[in-house]
């Protein structure tokens, strides 16, 4: 999950999400930085709406706690 | 001038071809091997009339494809084993992710042929046709297709596998698929490797699975909002469920320890209510 | 959600969540870093338990919308 | 359901349900009381397990939200 | 609960809830009574429609049932 | 509910909750300290388990009735 | 939690959220305080409806219900 978090926190720096930007924050993080799953991600994120993946987020945190009333 | 192998003179159009392809393998980022087979010329030249913004897409003969690979640096080479068939070369400045995007959106749907190979179960879906009952009625059933009348058309029965993965299509299947707009088979560029820099990417690898991601995107937001909520680090994003939450567990506490508070009292009202409610019906008592 | 993203990327590649390696995370991915901020987050973190605290499904409060959208 | 809030009031208070306190509850609320009325609680309640009652009403609530949160 | 039993007992004999009231109900009742508690517990009332608040209840309990049902 | 967020504030600071930390906190934020009911609430919290009450949902008959609105 | 607390016992009181009010009172429940987390509550309850957001969570509480029914 480091990749994502690297850039969801690009992202909400308002910066542009871009190889070398991903890697500059894994590397800061102390991550193993991985060439090809950086590429997959930024290739990748051109149909992902991050906006709306947050807001989910914020919408399905009540849905994560279902199973525990089952 | 003409290069000699034995007695026989490679033409220079030859030359010049693999001179070219040469070229292009060393001045784009990468380089893909791809499959056009059954795919029309008419829609070859289609794809490569779109593809012309962001990609170089060069069709010539096998055997000069090998040999510009052969011929060019580093471990380009390797790349010869993915010549086979009908076989083009493309080139980009693009990532190869992005390449095999790319190529993936020019697939389309079409029919299967009598006597191909299923790549898949091939279904039929229970549902009502647009066909009127007929010759056509007997000709599903001919392929396996259970069919009855209903409301005047014809009508699929059931949900049916009418040929497993890996198994030929009759004659008869392959004309009722088509009638039923049942398309199996794919067409386009099917991408079987990418070369970038000393590397070798193959389809595997480079498919991205964008739902996958947006969910993995969705879950990293959760898991930080639960962080923030859990260990009350308060921001711009968290501060009104945080507040959400302390009074939530006031009421809580107010209602649990009875506590006379005004914000509290219809909630103690209302479960002193459902619970003698409660005990008339467990006593069957008549109000 | 800057100082979350940066302290989970740093969880999650095995390293220690600390001022510095916070703010380098932070400066890294071009955000504004705020001293008092990166305090708090290290101070707010202490003794949690943070494999816990994310998978426990937070306050559902906005699933307030949840049955309107059912 | 005056006479199943005096039933339980003498419930919690860890005294006996009978005529005799529930017409004193009772008549301490300044309620009308009717002798018959008293005694059909009192078989009614017979054999009833009211704490367990009790324990149903409060369980509801929480269960409601069950569909909220799918 | 029980001074919220007493409360409520009080109220649907159509008499006013009152310090008084309420201790005497408790009382008659076996009940220990807590000056403090009874004096907080008519502050709270103060303002609240109890009619609007049993109904809201009462509303409200068919739709928690349905769950449990299903 | 001022006397009850100070409950909570006090009980989450791992002190003890008793008239005088109760009403010091209450001070300190500039509310009107009401003695009964600082009393009526050390009297109901007592022998109350803090963590569980605030973990246990509310009774929550008005909006219960969302869920049916769905 | 405490700092939400404090900062909604002083909300409730009718005082203002400052630095200096959320210090007092968490001084005063014998809590410890972190400058830093202070200056942080205060920065982002900046331009909040307090009483709106309370007024969300009475309305979402049978959702929040769910994980305390499991």
């Amino acid at each position: 999950m480091q990749y994502i978090y690297a850039a969801l926190l690009i992202y909400k720096s308002g910066k542009e999400i871009t190889e070398d930007s991903v890697k500059a924050v894994l590397a800061a993080a102390g991550a193993d930085v991985d060439d090809a799953r950086v590429k997959a991600l930024i290739s990748a994120l051109d149909g992902v709406d991050i906006e709306e993946a947050i807001a989910k987020a914020a919408f399905a945190a009540p849905a994560a706690a279902a199973p525990a009333a089952a | 001038m003409a290069e000699t192998r034995g007695a026989e003179a490679i033409p220079q159009w030859k030359m010049d071809e693999v001179a070219e392809l040469k070229d292009l393998v060393k001045n784009y980022n990468i380089f893909g091997v791809v499959s056009f087979e059954s795919i029309s010329a008419d829609q070859l030249q289609k794809m490569r009339r779109n593809l012309r913004e962001s990609a170089v897409l060069k069709v010539t003969r096998n055997t000069l494809n090998e040999k510009a690979l052969k011929e060019s640096d580093g471990s380009v080479p390797d790349m010869v084993q993915y010549i086979e068939g009908q076989t083009a070369l493309i080139f980009t400045n693009d990532n190869p992710f992005k390449l095999y995007k790319m190529l993936a959106q020019t697939k389309t749907p079409a029919p299967i042929k009598a006597g191909a190979v299923a790549p898949f179960d091939i279904t039929v879906n229970k549902g009502p046709t647009s066909f009127p009952p007929g010759p056509m009625l007997s000709e599903f059933q001919g392929a396996g297709i259970p069919t009855a009348v209903e409301g005047g058309k014809i009508a699929i029965k059931e949900t049916k596998v009418v040929c497993k993965a890996g198994e030929k299509v009759s004659q008869k299947l392959a004309n009722a698929l088509s009638k039923l707009e049942i398309f199996p088979m794919e067409v386009g560029l099917i991408l079987r490797a990418v070369y970038e820099d000393g590397t070798v990417y193959l389809p595997e690898v480079l498919h991205v699975d964008e739902t996958e991601m947006f969910n993995k995107f969705v879950t990293a937001a959760q898991e930080a909002f639960n962080l923030s909520v859990n260990a009350a680090i308060v921001n711009k994003d968290n501060i009104e469920v945080l507040i959400q939450k302390a009074h939530t567990e006031a009421v809580n506490l107010g209602v649990e320890a009875v506590v006379f508070e005004p914000e509290v009292m219809d909630k103690l009202i209302g479960k002193a209510n459902a619970q003698a409610t409660s005990v008339a019906k467990a006593s069957k008592y008549e109000l």
